[in-house]
Protein backbone atom coordinates (compact mmCIF):
# COMPACT_ATOMS: atom_id res chain seq x y z
CA UNK A 1 0.00 0.00 0.00
CA UNK A 2 2.78 1.94 0.81
CA UNK A 3 3.58 3.43 -2.32
CA UNK A 4 6.41 5.82 -1.62
CA UNK A 5 7.54 6.52 2.04
CA UNK A 6 9.96 9.07 2.90
CA UNK A 7 12.72 9.46 5.23
CA UNK A 8 16.07 11.97 5.87
CA UNK A 9 19.08 11.73 7.86
CA UNK A 10 21.65 14.80 8.45
CA UNK A 11 25.09 13.73 7.92
CA UNK A 12 27.04 16.97 9.05
CA UNK A 13 25.99 19.35 6.79
CA UNK A 14 24.67 17.16 3.89
CA UNK A 15 21.00 15.66 4.32
CA UNK A 16 20.90 12.68 2.48
CA UNK A 17 16.94 11.52 1.54
CA UNK A 18 15.56 7.70 1.08
CA UNK A 19 13.10 7.24 -0.89
CA UNK A 20 11.18 4.00 -0.74
CA UNK A 21 8.92 2.75 -3.34
CA UNK A 22 8.69 4.28 -6.57
CA UNK A 23 8.37 7.94 -8.13
CA UNK A 24 5.70 8.65 -10.54
CA UNK A 25 3.12 11.28 -10.89
CA UNK A 26 1.25 10.31 -8.45
CA UNK A 27 3.98 10.38 -5.77
CA UNK A 28 5.86 12.97 -6.73
CA UNK A 29 4.53 15.43 -4.46
CA UNK A 30 6.19 13.59 -1.50
CA UNK A 31 9.41 13.32 -3.15
CA UNK A 32 9.58 17.05 -3.88
CA UNK A 33 7.73 18.15 -0.34
CA UNK A 34 10.86 16.06 1.42
CA UNK A 35 13.04 18.45 -0.98
CA UNK A 36 11.58 21.76 0.00
CA UNK A 37 11.53 20.70 3.60
CA UNK A 38 15.34 20.13 3.11
CA UNK A 39 15.83 23.55 1.20
CA UNK A 40 13.98 25.82 3.49
CA UNK A 41 15.78 24.43 6.84
CA UNK A 42 18.56 26.07 4.57
CA UNK A 43 20.08 22.58 3.55
CA UNK A 44 21.19 22.98 0.47
CA UNK A 45 23.64 19.90 0.02
CA UNK A 46 21.27 17.61 -0.97
CA UNK A 47 22.05 13.56 -1.67
CA UNK A 48 19.11 11.32 -2.88
CA UNK A 49 19.90 7.61 -1.55
CA UNK A 50 18.24 5.30 -4.17
CA UNK A 51 18.63 2.14 -2.44
CA UNK A 52 15.30 1.71 -1.28
CA UNK A 53 13.77 3.44 -4.98
CA UNK A 54 12.25 0.64 -7.69
CA UNK A 55 11.91 3.38 -10.47
CA UNK A 56 11.44 6.93 -11.26
CA UNK A 57 9.21 8.09 -13.81
CA UNK A 58 9.83 11.45 -15.43
CA UNK A 59 7.71 13.31 -13.43
CA UNK A 60 10.34 12.50 -10.36
CA UNK A 61 13.32 13.19 -12.45
CA UNK A 62 10.78 16.94 -12.86
CA UNK A 63 11.20 17.72 -9.31
CA UNK A 64 14.57 17.65 -9.16
CA UNK A 65 14.54 19.35 -12.52
CA UNK A 66 12.82 21.94 -11.01
CA UNK A 67 14.73 22.54 -8.04
CA UNK A 68 18.30 21.99 -8.56
CA UNK A 69 19.37 25.33 -9.77
CA UNK A 70 17.92 26.86 -6.93
CA UNK A 71 20.06 24.85 -4.75
CA UNK A 72 22.80 25.81 -6.47
CA UNK A 73 22.22 29.16 -6.11
CA UNK A 74 22.82 28.71 -2.57
CA UNK A 75 25.80 26.88 -2.90
CA UNK A 76 24.55 23.18 -2.58
CA UNK A 77 23.36 20.96 -4.99
CA UNK A 78 21.08 17.39 -5.49
CA UNK A 79 23.24 14.27 -5.64
CA UNK A 80 22.49 10.85 -6.26
CA UNK A 81 24.06 7.50 -5.05
CA UNK A 82 22.98 3.89 -4.84
CA UNK A 83 20.21 3.72 -7.95
CA UNK A 84 19.19 0.28 -9.42
CA UNK A 85 19.55 0.07 -13.17
CA UNK A 86 15.92 1.18 -13.36
CA UNK A 87 16.84 4.13 -12.18
CA UNK A 88 19.59 3.91 -14.04
CA UNK A 89 18.20 3.40 -17.53
CA UNK A 90 15.84 6.12 -17.32
CA UNK A 91 18.69 8.83 -16.39
CA UNK A 92 20.84 7.13 -19.58
CA UNK A 93 18.11 7.76 -21.63
CA UNK A 94 17.82 11.40 -20.96
CA UNK A 95 20.81 12.20 -20.53
CA UNK A 96 20.63 13.32 -16.78
CA UNK A 97 23.69 12.06 -16.16
CA UNK A 98 24.84 15.51 -17.22
CA UNK A 99 22.70 17.49 -14.78
CA UNK A 100 23.19 15.63 -11.55
CA UNK A 101 26.64 13.58 -10.56
CA UNK A 102 25.63 9.96 -9.50
CA UNK A 103 27.87 8.23 -6.99
CA UNK A 104 28.38 4.77 -6.13
CA UNK A 105 28.09 4.95 -2.44
CA UNK A 106 26.43 7.19 0.15
CA UNK A 107 30.23 8.17 1.65
CA UNK A 108 31.47 9.21 -1.75
CA UNK A 109 28.10 11.14 -2.61
CA UNK A 110 28.32 12.91 1.01
CA UNK A 111 32.08 13.49 1.00
CA UNK A 112 31.54 15.11 -2.02
CA UNK A 113 30.37 18.04 -0.85
CA UNK A 114 33.49 18.51 1.22
CA UNK A 115 36.24 18.54 -1.31
CA UNK A 116 34.70 21.22 -3.41
CA UNK A 117 33.35 23.35 -0.59
CA UNK A 118 35.63 25.95 -0.98
CA UNK A 119 33.40 27.71 -3.02
CA UNK A 120 30.29 27.69 0.04
CA UNK B 1 13.84 -10.10 -41.70
CA UNK B 2 16.85 -11.55 -42.50
CA UNK B 3 17.27 -15.31 -42.21
CA UNK B 4 19.91 -15.56 -39.69
CA UNK B 5 17.81 -13.61 -36.94
CA UNK B 6 15.00 -15.95 -36.68
CA UNK B 7 12.10 -15.11 -34.81
CA UNK B 8 11.55 -17.56 -31.87
CA UNK B 9 7.83 -18.35 -32.52
CA UNK B 10 6.93 -19.70 -29.28
CA UNK B 11 7.35 -16.32 -28.08
CA UNK B 12 4.52 -15.46 -30.15
CA UNK B 13 0.53 -15.28 -29.25
CA UNK B 14 -1.09 -14.73 -32.15
CA UNK B 15 -3.88 -15.53 -30.08
CA UNK B 16 -3.74 -12.46 -28.42
CA UNK B 17 -4.33 -10.69 -31.89
CA UNK B 18 -8.02 -10.82 -33.87
CA UNK B 19 -8.56 -11.19 -36.99
CA UNK B 20 -10.28 -7.81 -36.96
CA UNK B 21 -7.41 -5.91 -35.49
CA UNK B 22 -8.83 -6.13 -32.41
CA UNK B 23 -6.47 -6.11 -29.75
CA UNK B 24 -7.32 -9.55 -27.17
CA UNK B 25 -4.95 -8.16 -24.72
CA UNK B 26 -6.88 -5.02 -22.83
CA UNK B 27 -7.10 -3.01 -20.29
CA UNK B 28 -9.83 -0.30 -18.78
CA UNK B 29 -9.43 1.80 -16.15
CA UNK B 30 -10.31 5.25 -14.34
CA UNK B 31 -7.91 7.98 -15.03
CA UNK B 32 -6.32 8.53 -11.96
CA UNK B 33 -2.81 8.67 -11.28
CA UNK B 34 -3.20 5.98 -8.40
CA UNK B 35 -3.39 3.54 -10.86
CA UNK B 36 -0.26 4.17 -12.92
CA UNK B 37 1.89 1.79 -10.75
CA UNK B 38 -0.43 -0.92 -11.65
CA UNK B 39 -0.33 -0.01 -15.34
CA UNK B 40 3.02 0.05 -15.84
CA UNK B 41 3.65 -3.32 -13.95
CA UNK B 42 0.57 -4.88 -16.42
CA UNK B 43 2.72 -3.62 -19.54
CA UNK B 44 5.80 -5.02 -17.97
CA UNK B 45 4.25 -8.45 -17.67
CA UNK B 46 2.97 -8.29 -20.65
CA UNK B 47 6.56 -7.38 -22.70
CA UNK B 48 7.87 -10.01 -20.92
CA UNK B 49 4.85 -12.67 -21.55
CA UNK B 50 5.32 -11.78 -25.40
CA UNK B 51 8.66 -12.40 -25.91
CA UNK B 52 10.99 -9.17 -24.27
CA UNK B 53 13.51 -9.46 -22.25
CA UNK B 54 13.50 -8.09 -18.94
CA UNK B 55 15.01 -4.75 -19.24
CA UNK B 56 13.63 -4.96 -22.46
CA UNK B 57 9.94 -5.05 -21.21
CA UNK B 58 11.29 -2.25 -18.41
CA UNK B 59 11.77 0.41 -21.28
CA UNK B 60 8.54 -0.66 -22.44
CA UNK B 61 6.64 0.00 -19.33
CA UNK B 62 8.59 3.56 -18.56
CA UNK B 63 7.19 4.60 -21.93
CA UNK B 64 3.59 3.24 -21.40
CA UNK B 65 3.61 5.07 -17.96
CA UNK B 66 4.84 8.26 -19.72
CA UNK B 67 2.35 7.72 -22.29
CA UNK B 68 -0.40 7.33 -19.14
CA UNK B 69 0.82 10.16 -17.08
CA UNK B 70 0.17 12.37 -20.83
CA UNK B 71 -3.60 11.22 -20.83
CA UNK B 72 -3.95 11.71 -17.19
CA UNK B 73 -2.20 15.32 -17.31
CA UNK B 74 -2.84 16.46 -20.15
CA UNK B 75 -5.95 14.92 -22.60
CA UNK B 76 -8.02 15.05 -19.14
CA UNK B 77 -6.50 17.98 -17.19
CA UNK B 78 -5.99 15.22 -14.40
CA UNK B 79 -9.94 15.16 -14.02
CA UNK B 80 -10.30 11.73 -12.57
CA UNK B 81 -13.08 8.81 -13.44
CA UNK B 82 -12.43 9.55 -17.28
CA UNK B 83 -11.94 6.38 -19.18
CA UNK B 84 -8.88 4.91 -20.35
CA UNK B 85 -7.97 1.63 -22.28
CA UNK B 86 -4.88 0.50 -23.28
CA UNK B 87 -4.85 -2.18 -26.04
CA UNK B 88 -1.37 -4.29 -26.41
CA UNK B 89 -1.37 -6.17 -29.76
CA UNK B 90 1.38 -8.78 -29.70
CA UNK B 91 2.89 -10.00 -32.83
CA UNK B 92 5.86 -11.95 -33.82
CA UNK B 93 7.55 -9.08 -34.68
CA UNK B 94 6.71 -6.43 -32.84
CA UNK B 95 4.45 -5.61 -29.29
CA UNK B 96 1.82 -2.60 -30.46
CA UNK B 97 0.50 -0.83 -27.72
CA UNK B 98 -1.90 1.90 -27.94
CA UNK B 99 -3.73 4.30 -25.32
CA UNK B 100 -7.07 5.26 -25.96
CA UNK B 101 -9.04 8.10 -24.57
CA UNK B 102 -11.67 10.67 -25.14
CA UNK B 103 -10.05 14.07 -23.90
CA UNK B 104 -7.93 16.37 -26.34
CA UNK B 105 -5.86 14.96 -28.70
CA UNK B 106 -2.85 15.21 -29.70
CA UNK B 107 -2.52 15.09 -33.95
CA UNK B 108 1.11 14.24 -34.03
CA UNK B 109 4.63 13.77 -32.32
CA UNK B 110 5.55 17.34 -30.66
CA UNK B 111 8.97 18.44 -29.40
CA UNK B 112 11.37 18.15 -32.21
CA UNK B 113 13.95 19.18 -30.57
CA UNK B 114 15.06 18.52 -26.49
CA UNK B 115 17.15 20.02 -24.82
CA UNK B 116 17.69 19.22 -20.91
CA UNK B 117 20.00 22.22 -19.98
CA UNK B 118 17.24 24.62 -21.24
CA UNK B 119 14.54 22.54 -19.11
CA UNK B 120 16.66 23.13 -15.94
CA UNK B 121 17.71 26.91 -16.75
CA UNK B 122 13.89 27.20 -17.23
CA UNK B 123 12.96 25.75 -14.09
CA UNK B 124 10.79 23.25 -15.89
CA UNK B 125 9.95 20.49 -14.02
CA UNK B 126 8.92 18.71 -17.28
CA UNK B 127 9.36 18.23 -20.58
CA UNK B 128 10.50 14.54 -20.89
CA UNK B 129 7.89 12.23 -21.56
CA UNK B 130 7.71 12.32 -25.24
CA UNK B 131 11.36 11.93 -25.37
CA UNK B 132 11.55 9.29 -23.10
CA UNK B 133 8.73 7.57 -25.38
CA UNK B 134 10.39 8.41 -28.73
CA UNK B 135 14.31 6.91 -27.42
CA UNK B 136 12.28 3.89 -25.91
CA UNK B 137 10.41 2.81 -28.24
CA UNK B 138 10.69 2.22 -32.11
CA UNK B 139 7.64 3.52 -32.94
CA UNK B 140 5.49 6.79 -31.66
CA UNK B 141 2.35 8.19 -33.03
CA UNK B 142 -0.55 9.91 -32.34
CA UNK B 143 -4.02 10.07 -33.98
CA UNK B 144 -7.57 8.50 -34.04
CA UNK B 145 -8.95 5.20 -33.29
CA UNK B 146 -11.39 3.80 -35.46
CA UNK B 147 -13.99 3.98 -32.45
CA UNK B 148 -13.70 7.85 -32.88
CA UNK B 149 -11.69 8.08 -29.46
CA UNK B 150 -8.05 9.28 -30.05
CA UNK B 151 -5.08 7.33 -29.14
CA UNK B 152 -1.48 7.08 -28.72
CA UNK B 153 1.02 4.46 -30.52
CA UNK B 154 3.21 3.09 -28.98
CA UNK B 155 5.50 -0.09 -31.07
CA UNK B 156 8.55 -2.35 -30.09
CA UNK B 157 10.19 -4.48 -32.21
CA UNK B 158 11.50 -7.59 -31.19
CA UNK B 159 14.42 -7.94 -33.29
CA UNK B 160 15.98 -4.40 -31.57
CA UNK B 161 17.28 -6.26 -28.51
CA UNK B 162 18.80 -9.69 -30.96
CA UNK B 163 21.68 -6.63 -32.14
CA UNK B 164 22.38 -4.79 -29.26
CA UNK B 165 21.25 -1.70 -28.80
CA UNK C 1 -22.11 -0.94 8.78
CA UNK C 2 -21.46 0.07 12.32
CA UNK C 3 -20.74 3.80 12.79
CA UNK C 4 -17.81 3.15 15.33
CA UNK C 5 -15.72 1.28 11.64
CA UNK C 6 -16.06 4.05 9.08
CA UNK C 7 -15.12 3.18 5.75
CA UNK C 8 -12.03 5.69 4.98
CA UNK C 9 -13.70 7.06 1.99
CA UNK C 10 -10.23 8.35 0.16
CA UNK C 11 -9.85 4.25 0.02
CA UNK C 12 -12.64 4.34 -2.37
CA UNK C 13 -12.37 4.85 -5.86
CA UNK C 14 -16.51 5.35 -7.25
CA UNK C 15 -15.28 6.39 -10.53
CA UNK C 16 -14.16 2.99 -11.45
CA UNK C 17 -18.15 1.86 -11.29
CA UNK C 18 -20.22 3.43 -13.22
CA UNK C 19 -23.99 4.43 -13.30
CA UNK C 20 -24.42 1.50 -15.48
CA UNK C 21 -23.27 -0.60 -13.46
CA UNK C 22 -20.76 -1.83 -15.81
CA UNK C 23 -16.59 -1.55 -14.61
CA UNK C 24 -13.93 0.70 -15.16
CA UNK C 25 -11.55 -1.66 -14.21
CA UNK C 26 -11.46 -4.24 -16.77
CA UNK C 27 -8.77 -6.33 -18.07
CA UNK C 28 -9.48 -8.67 -21.44
CA UNK C 29 -7.35 -11.48 -21.85
CA UNK C 30 -6.81 -14.34 -24.11
CA UNK C 31 -7.09 -18.28 -21.98
CA UNK C 32 -3.63 -19.27 -21.84
CA UNK C 33 -1.83 -19.92 -18.50
CA UNK C 34 1.15 -17.69 -19.16
CA UNK C 35 -1.02 -14.26 -18.29
CA UNK C 36 -1.75 -16.23 -14.89
CA UNK C 37 0.87 -14.36 -13.18
CA UNK C 38 -0.20 -11.38 -14.62
CA UNK C 39 -3.82 -11.48 -13.30
CA UNK C 40 -2.80 -12.62 -10.16
CA UNK C 41 -0.15 -9.34 -9.76
CA UNK C 42 -3.08 -7.03 -11.42
CA UNK C 43 -5.30 -8.44 -9.19
CA UNK C 44 -3.34 -7.86 -5.90
CA UNK C 45 -2.08 -4.29 -7.08
CA UNK C 46 -5.93 -3.21 -8.02
CA UNK C 47 -6.84 -4.69 -4.26
CA UNK C 48 -4.45 -2.79 -3.15
CA UNK C 49 -5.34 0.59 -4.95
CA UNK C 50 -9.04 0.74 -3.60
CA UNK C 51 -8.08 0.13 -0.28
CA UNK C 52 -6.99 -3.24 1.04
CA UNK C 53 -4.28 -4.37 3.02
CA UNK C 54 -1.05 -5.91 1.50
CA UNK C 55 -1.85 -9.04 3.13
CA UNK C 56 -5.67 -9.34 2.37
CA UNK C 57 -4.59 -8.25 -1.24
CA UNK C 58 -3.04 -11.23 -1.22
CA UNK C 59 -5.83 -13.18 -0.69
CA UNK C 60 -7.78 -11.57 -3.39
CA UNK C 61 -4.97 -12.31 -6.42
CA UNK C 62 -5.28 -15.59 -4.52
CA UNK C 63 -8.68 -16.17 -5.31
CA UNK C 64 -8.58 -14.86 -8.54
CA UNK C 65 -5.67 -16.66 -9.70
CA UNK C 66 -7.36 -19.96 -9.14
CA UNK C 67 -11.40 -18.73 -9.98
CA UNK C 68 -9.08 -17.55 -13.71
CA UNK C 69 -7.32 -21.26 -13.65
CA UNK C 70 -10.71 -23.06 -13.53
CA UNK C 71 -11.75 -20.86 -16.66
CA UNK C 72 -9.02 -22.04 -18.49
CA UNK C 73 -8.76 -25.43 -17.33
CA UNK C 74 -12.65 -26.36 -16.83
CA UNK C 75 -14.81 -24.01 -19.04
CA UNK C 76 -12.12 -24.09 -22.05
CA UNK C 77 -10.67 -27.43 -21.27
CA UNK C 78 -7.20 -26.08 -21.97
CA UNK C 79 -8.29 -24.28 -25.09
CA UNK C 80 -5.67 -21.40 -26.11
CA UNK C 81 -6.72 -18.01 -27.59
CA UNK C 82 -10.61 -18.19 -26.05
CA UNK C 83 -11.83 -14.66 -24.13
CA UNK C 84 -11.27 -13.98 -20.82
CA UNK C 85 -12.44 -10.62 -19.15
CA UNK C 86 -12.21 -9.84 -15.58
CA UNK C 87 -14.20 -6.53 -14.17
CA UNK C 88 -12.96 -5.48 -10.86
CA UNK C 89 -15.83 -2.62 -9.63
CA UNK C 90 -14.34 -1.25 -6.26
CA UNK C 91 -17.00 0.17 -4.30
CA UNK C 92 -17.21 1.90 -0.45
CA UNK C 93 -17.97 -1.04 0.92
CA UNK C 94 -16.34 -4.42 -0.94
CA UNK C 95 -14.36 -4.97 -4.41
CA UNK C 96 -16.14 -7.12 -7.06
CA UNK C 97 -14.66 -9.20 -9.04
CA UNK C 98 -16.50 -10.74 -12.36
CA UNK C 99 -14.28 -13.47 -14.01
CA UNK C 100 -16.26 -13.69 -17.48
CA UNK C 101 -16.02 -15.98 -20.63
CA UNK C 102 -18.04 -18.15 -23.39
CA UNK C 103 -16.85 -21.87 -22.52
CA UNK C 104 -18.62 -24.57 -20.24
CA UNK C 105 -20.42 -23.14 -17.63
CA UNK C 106 -20.85 -24.09 -13.31
CA UNK C 107 -24.39 -22.97 -12.62
CA UNK C 108 -23.13 -23.14 -9.05
CA UNK C 109 -20.72 -23.32 -6.49
CA UNK C 110 -19.23 -27.45 -6.74
CA UNK C 111 -18.27 -29.19 -3.82
CA UNK C 112 -20.23 -28.87 -0.09
CA UNK C 113 -17.29 -30.97 1.49
CA UNK C 114 -13.27 -30.60 1.39
CA UNK C 115 -11.32 -33.40 2.77
CA UNK C 116 -7.99 -33.24 1.99
CA UNK C 117 -7.05 -36.38 3.56
CA UNK C 118 -9.52 -38.23 1.20
CA UNK C 119 -7.98 -36.26 -1.64
CA UNK C 120 -4.21 -37.03 -0.52
CA UNK C 121 -5.27 -40.83 -0.06
CA UNK C 122 -6.55 -40.63 -4.00
CA UNK C 123 -3.47 -39.18 -5.18
CA UNK C 124 -5.78 -36.12 -6.51
CA UNK C 125 -3.91 -33.66 -7.74
CA UNK C 126 -6.46 -31.19 -7.43
CA UNK C 127 -9.91 -30.15 -6.18
CA UNK C 128 -8.43 -27.44 -3.79
CA UNK C 129 -9.42 -24.35 -6.11
CA UNK C 130 -12.88 -23.76 -5.18
CA UNK C 131 -12.42 -24.22 -1.57
CA UNK C 132 -9.91 -21.83 -1.28
CA UNK C 133 -11.66 -18.74 -3.25
CA UNK C 134 -14.96 -19.99 -0.60
CA UNK C 135 -12.05 -19.47 1.75
CA UNK C 136 -10.58 -16.35 1.20
CA UNK C 137 -13.68 -14.54 -0.38
CA UNK C 138 -16.57 -13.17 1.04
CA UNK C 139 -19.09 -14.23 -1.78
CA UNK C 140 -18.69 -16.60 -4.86
CA UNK C 141 -21.15 -17.12 -6.72
CA UNK C 142 -21.45 -18.25 -10.46
CA UNK C 143 -24.26 -17.42 -13.00
CA UNK C 144 -24.56 -15.62 -16.53
CA UNK C 145 -23.98 -12.07 -17.14
CA UNK C 146 -26.39 -10.01 -18.54
CA UNK C 147 -23.91 -9.89 -22.01
CA UNK C 148 -24.83 -14.19 -22.21
CA UNK C 149 -21.48 -14.78 -20.61
CA UNK C 150 -20.87 -17.41 -17.87
CA UNK C 151 -19.21 -15.77 -15.23
CA UNK C 152 -17.92 -16.48 -11.31
CA UNK C 153 -18.06 -13.76 -8.97
CA UNK C 154 -16.28 -13.15 -6.10
CA UNK C 155 -16.54 -10.36 -3.22
CA UNK C 156 -14.69 -9.33 -0.54
CA UNK C 157 -15.61 -6.98 2.10
CA UNK C 158 -13.49 -4.23 3.17
CA UNK C 159 -14.82 -4.37 7.10
CA UNK C 160 -13.51 -8.25 7.58
CA UNK C 161 -9.98 -7.18 7.97
CA UNK C 162 -10.78 -4.37 10.57
CA UNK C 163 -12.24 -6.86 12.90
CA UNK C 164 -9.31 -9.19 12.55
CA UNK C 165 -10.41 -12.35 11.00
CA UNK D 1 11.30 -14.01 -18.10
CA UNK D 2 12.04 -16.97 -15.80
CA UNK D 3 8.57 -17.56 -14.11
CA UNK D 4 10.22 -20.75 -12.25
CA UNK D 5 13.61 -22.02 -12.01
CA UNK D 6 14.22 -25.21 -10.59
CA UNK D 7 17.57 -26.70 -8.79
CA UNK D 8 18.46 -29.35 -6.51
CA UNK D 9 20.77 -30.47 -4.13
CA UNK D 10 21.96 -34.08 -2.10
CA UNK D 11 22.11 -33.88 1.52
CA UNK D 12 23.66 -37.23 2.47
CA UNK D 13 20.06 -39.75 1.48
CA UNK D 14 17.85 -36.34 1.56
CA UNK D 15 17.47 -34.32 -1.90
CA UNK D 16 16.74 -30.47 -1.35
CA UNK D 17 14.93 -29.03 -4.49
CA UNK D 18 14.86 -25.12 -4.69
CA UNK D 19 12.64 -23.64 -6.71
CA UNK D 20 13.04 -20.26 -7.76
CA UNK D 21 9.98 -18.23 -8.71
CA UNK D 22 6.73 -18.63 -8.85
CA UNK D 23 4.67 -21.94 -8.87
CA UNK D 24 1.27 -22.10 -10.65
CA UNK D 25 -0.59 -23.71 -13.51
CA UNK D 26 1.97 -22.54 -15.94
CA UNK D 27 4.94 -23.53 -14.05
CA UNK D 28 3.69 -26.96 -12.31
CA UNK D 29 5.00 -29.13 -15.02
CA UNK D 30 8.45 -28.18 -14.37
CA UNK D 31 8.13 -28.85 -10.58
CA UNK D 32 6.58 -31.59 -10.73
CA UNK D 33 8.95 -33.12 -13.27
CA UNK D 34 11.89 -32.75 -10.59
CA UNK D 35 9.68 -34.07 -7.98
CA UNK D 36 9.58 -37.48 -10.26
CA UNK D 37 13.61 -37.19 -11.10
CA UNK D 38 14.02 -37.32 -7.89
CA UNK D 39 11.45 -40.24 -7.19
CA UNK D 40 13.04 -42.09 -9.93
CA UNK D 41 16.40 -42.09 -8.48
CA UNK D 42 14.97 -43.48 -5.54
CA UNK D 43 15.38 -40.50 -3.38
CA UNK D 44 11.92 -40.40 -1.99
CA UNK D 45 13.23 -37.98 0.98
CA UNK D 46 12.67 -34.87 -0.42
CA UNK D 47 13.07 -31.36 1.00
CA UNK D 48 11.16 -28.30 -0.50
CA UNK D 49 13.10 -25.33 0.46
CA UNK D 50 10.87 -21.80 -0.55
CA UNK D 51 13.44 -19.82 -0.19
CA UNK D 52 13.17 -18.48 -4.11
CA UNK D 53 9.61 -19.25 -4.10
CA UNK D 54 7.40 -16.10 -4.15
CA UNK D 55 3.95 -18.00 -4.01
CA UNK D 56 2.50 -21.24 -5.03
CA UNK D 57 -0.93 -21.94 -6.14
CA UNK D 58 -3.33 -25.23 -6.08
CA UNK D 59 -2.17 -26.65 -8.34
CA UNK D 60 1.38 -26.31 -7.09
CA UNK D 61 0.14 -27.71 -4.15
CA UNK D 62 -2.00 -30.87 -5.97
CA UNK D 63 1.84 -31.67 -7.23
CA UNK D 64 3.00 -31.98 -3.65
CA UNK D 65 -0.61 -34.01 -3.11
CA UNK D 66 -0.27 -36.28 -5.97
CA UNK D 67 3.09 -37.47 -4.85
CA UNK D 68 3.29 -37.63 -0.80
CA UNK D 69 1.72 -41.02 -0.75
CA UNK D 70 3.78 -42.76 -3.24
CA UNK D 71 7.08 -41.59 -0.77
CA UNK D 72 5.80 -42.36 1.69
CA UNK D 73 4.95 -45.79 0.97
CA UNK D 74 9.01 -45.92 -0.08
CA UNK D 75 9.95 -44.24 3.79
CA UNK D 76 10.29 -41.32 1.95
CA UNK D 77 8.14 -37.77 2.52
CA UNK D 78 7.97 -34.58 0.95
CA UNK D 79 8.69 -31.66 3.81
CA UNK D 80 9.05 -28.23 3.34
CA UNK D 81 10.99 -25.40 4.88
CA UNK D 82 12.08 -21.46 4.87
CA UNK D 83 8.49 -20.20 3.28
CA UNK D 84 7.30 -16.85 3.54
CA UNK D 85 4.30 -15.02 4.59
CA UNK D 86 2.16 -16.03 0.94
CA UNK D 87 2.96 -19.68 0.99
CA UNK D 88 2.19 -20.03 4.82
CA UNK D 89 -1.05 -18.49 3.77
CA UNK D 90 -2.35 -21.13 1.10
CA UNK D 91 -1.23 -24.11 3.34
CA UNK D 92 -3.16 -22.48 6.10
CA UNK D 93 -5.99 -21.75 4.19
CA UNK D 94 -6.28 -25.49 3.14
CA UNK D 95 -4.77 -26.96 6.32
CA UNK D 96 -2.16 -28.46 4.39
CA UNK D 97 0.18 -28.21 7.49
CA UNK D 98 -1.99 -31.59 8.69
CA UNK D 99 -0.96 -32.98 5.35
CA UNK D 100 3.06 -31.90 4.88
CA UNK D 101 5.34 -31.25 7.83
CA UNK D 102 6.95 -27.37 7.60
CA UNK D 103 10.44 -26.33 9.39
CA UNK D 104 11.66 -23.43 9.91
CA UNK D 105 15.16 -24.14 8.70
CA UNK D 106 16.74 -26.68 5.80
CA UNK D 107 18.78 -27.58 8.34
CA UNK D 108 16.09 -28.76 10.67
CA UNK D 109 14.11 -30.45 7.74
CA UNK D 110 16.84 -32.34 6.74
CA UNK D 111 17.75 -33.56 9.89
CA UNK D 112 13.67 -34.78 10.21
CA UNK D 113 14.93 -37.45 8.23
CA UNK D 114 17.35 -39.43 10.32
CA UNK D 115 15.58 -38.56 13.69
CA UNK D 116 12.86 -40.86 12.62
CA UNK D 117 14.96 -43.08 10.42
CA UNK D 118 14.16 -45.91 12.42
CA UNK D 119 11.84 -47.50 9.90
CA UNK D 120 13.84 -46.83 6.72
N1 LIG E 1 -1.96 12.94 -24.59
C1 LIG E 1 -1.77 14.26 -24.71
N2 LIG E 1 -2.79 15.07 -24.98
C2 LIG E 1 -2.62 16.37 -25.10
N3 LIG E 1 -1.41 16.99 -25.00
C3 LIG E 1 -0.35 16.25 -24.71
C4 LIG E 1 -0.46 14.85 -24.58
N4 LIG E 1 0.75 14.38 -24.32
C5 LIG E 1 1.58 15.42 -24.31
N5 LIG E 1 0.95 16.55 -24.55
C6 LIG E 1 1.58 17.90 -24.67
O1 LIG E 1 2.95 17.71 -24.98
C7 LIG E 1 3.78 18.33 -23.99
C8 LIG E 1 5.07 17.54 -23.79
O2 LIG E 1 4.80 16.32 -23.13
P1 LIG E 1 5.92 15.58 -22.33
O3 LIG E 1 7.15 15.51 -23.14
O4 LIG E 1 5.38 14.26 -21.88
O5 LIG E 1 6.23 16.47 -21.08
P2 LIG E 1 5.31 16.86 -19.85
O6 LIG E 1 4.14 15.96 -19.88
O7 LIG E 1 6.19 16.64 -18.68
O8 LIG E 1 4.94 18.28 -20.04
C9 LIG E 1 2.91 18.43 -22.77
O9 LIG E 1 3.30 19.47 -21.91
C10 LIG E 1 1.52 18.67 -23.38
O10 LIG E 1 1.35 20.02 -23.68
N1 LIG F 1 -15.22 -22.40 -14.39
C1 LIG F 1 -15.56 -23.70 -14.38
N2 LIG F 1 -16.26 -24.23 -15.39
C2 LIG F 1 -16.60 -25.53 -15.37
N3 LIG F 1 -16.30 -26.36 -14.37
C3 LIG F 1 -15.60 -25.92 -13.33
C4 LIG F 1 -15.20 -24.55 -13.28
N4 LIG F 1 -14.53 -24.37 -12.14
C5 LIG F 1 -14.51 -25.54 -11.51
N5 LIG F 1 -15.15 -26.49 -12.21
C6 LIG F 1 -15.37 -27.91 -11.81
O1 LIG F 1 -15.25 -27.96 -10.39
C7 LIG F 1 -14.23 -28.87 -10.00
C8 LIG F 1 -13.52 -28.40 -8.75
O2 LIG F 1 -12.75 -27.26 -9.01
P1 LIG F 1 -11.52 -26.89 -8.09
O3 LIG F 1 -11.96 -26.95 -6.67
O4 LIG F 1 -10.98 -25.59 -8.53
O5 LIG F 1 -10.47 -28.03 -8.29
P2 LIG F 1 -9.62 -28.38 -9.60
O6 LIG F 1 -9.77 -27.27 -10.56
O7 LIG F 1 -8.24 -28.51 -9.11
O8 LIG F 1 -10.20 -29.67 -10.09
C9 LIG F 1 -13.33 -28.98 -11.21
O9 LIG F 1 -12.62 -30.19 -11.26
C10 LIG F 1 -14.32 -28.84 -12.36
O10 LIG F 1 -14.92 -30.07 -12.65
Amino acid sequence: MADLSMASERRGDVVVIYPRGFINAHTVRQFEQELERAMESGRNRIVINGSGLSYIASAGLGAIMGHIEDVRSQGGDIRLTDLNETVLNILNVLGFNHICRVFDSEQEAVTSYSEAASND
Amino acid sequence: MSPDEPIESNEDDPSASRPNGRSMLELRFPSNTKYLHMVRELARRIAESTGFEAAEAEKIAMAVNEATTNVIEHAYHGEEGREIEIHFQPGGESLDIQILHDGDALEEVPMPGFDLDKLVAERRKGGMGIYIMKQVMDGLRFGKAGSGKSMCVLVRYKRRDRKGE
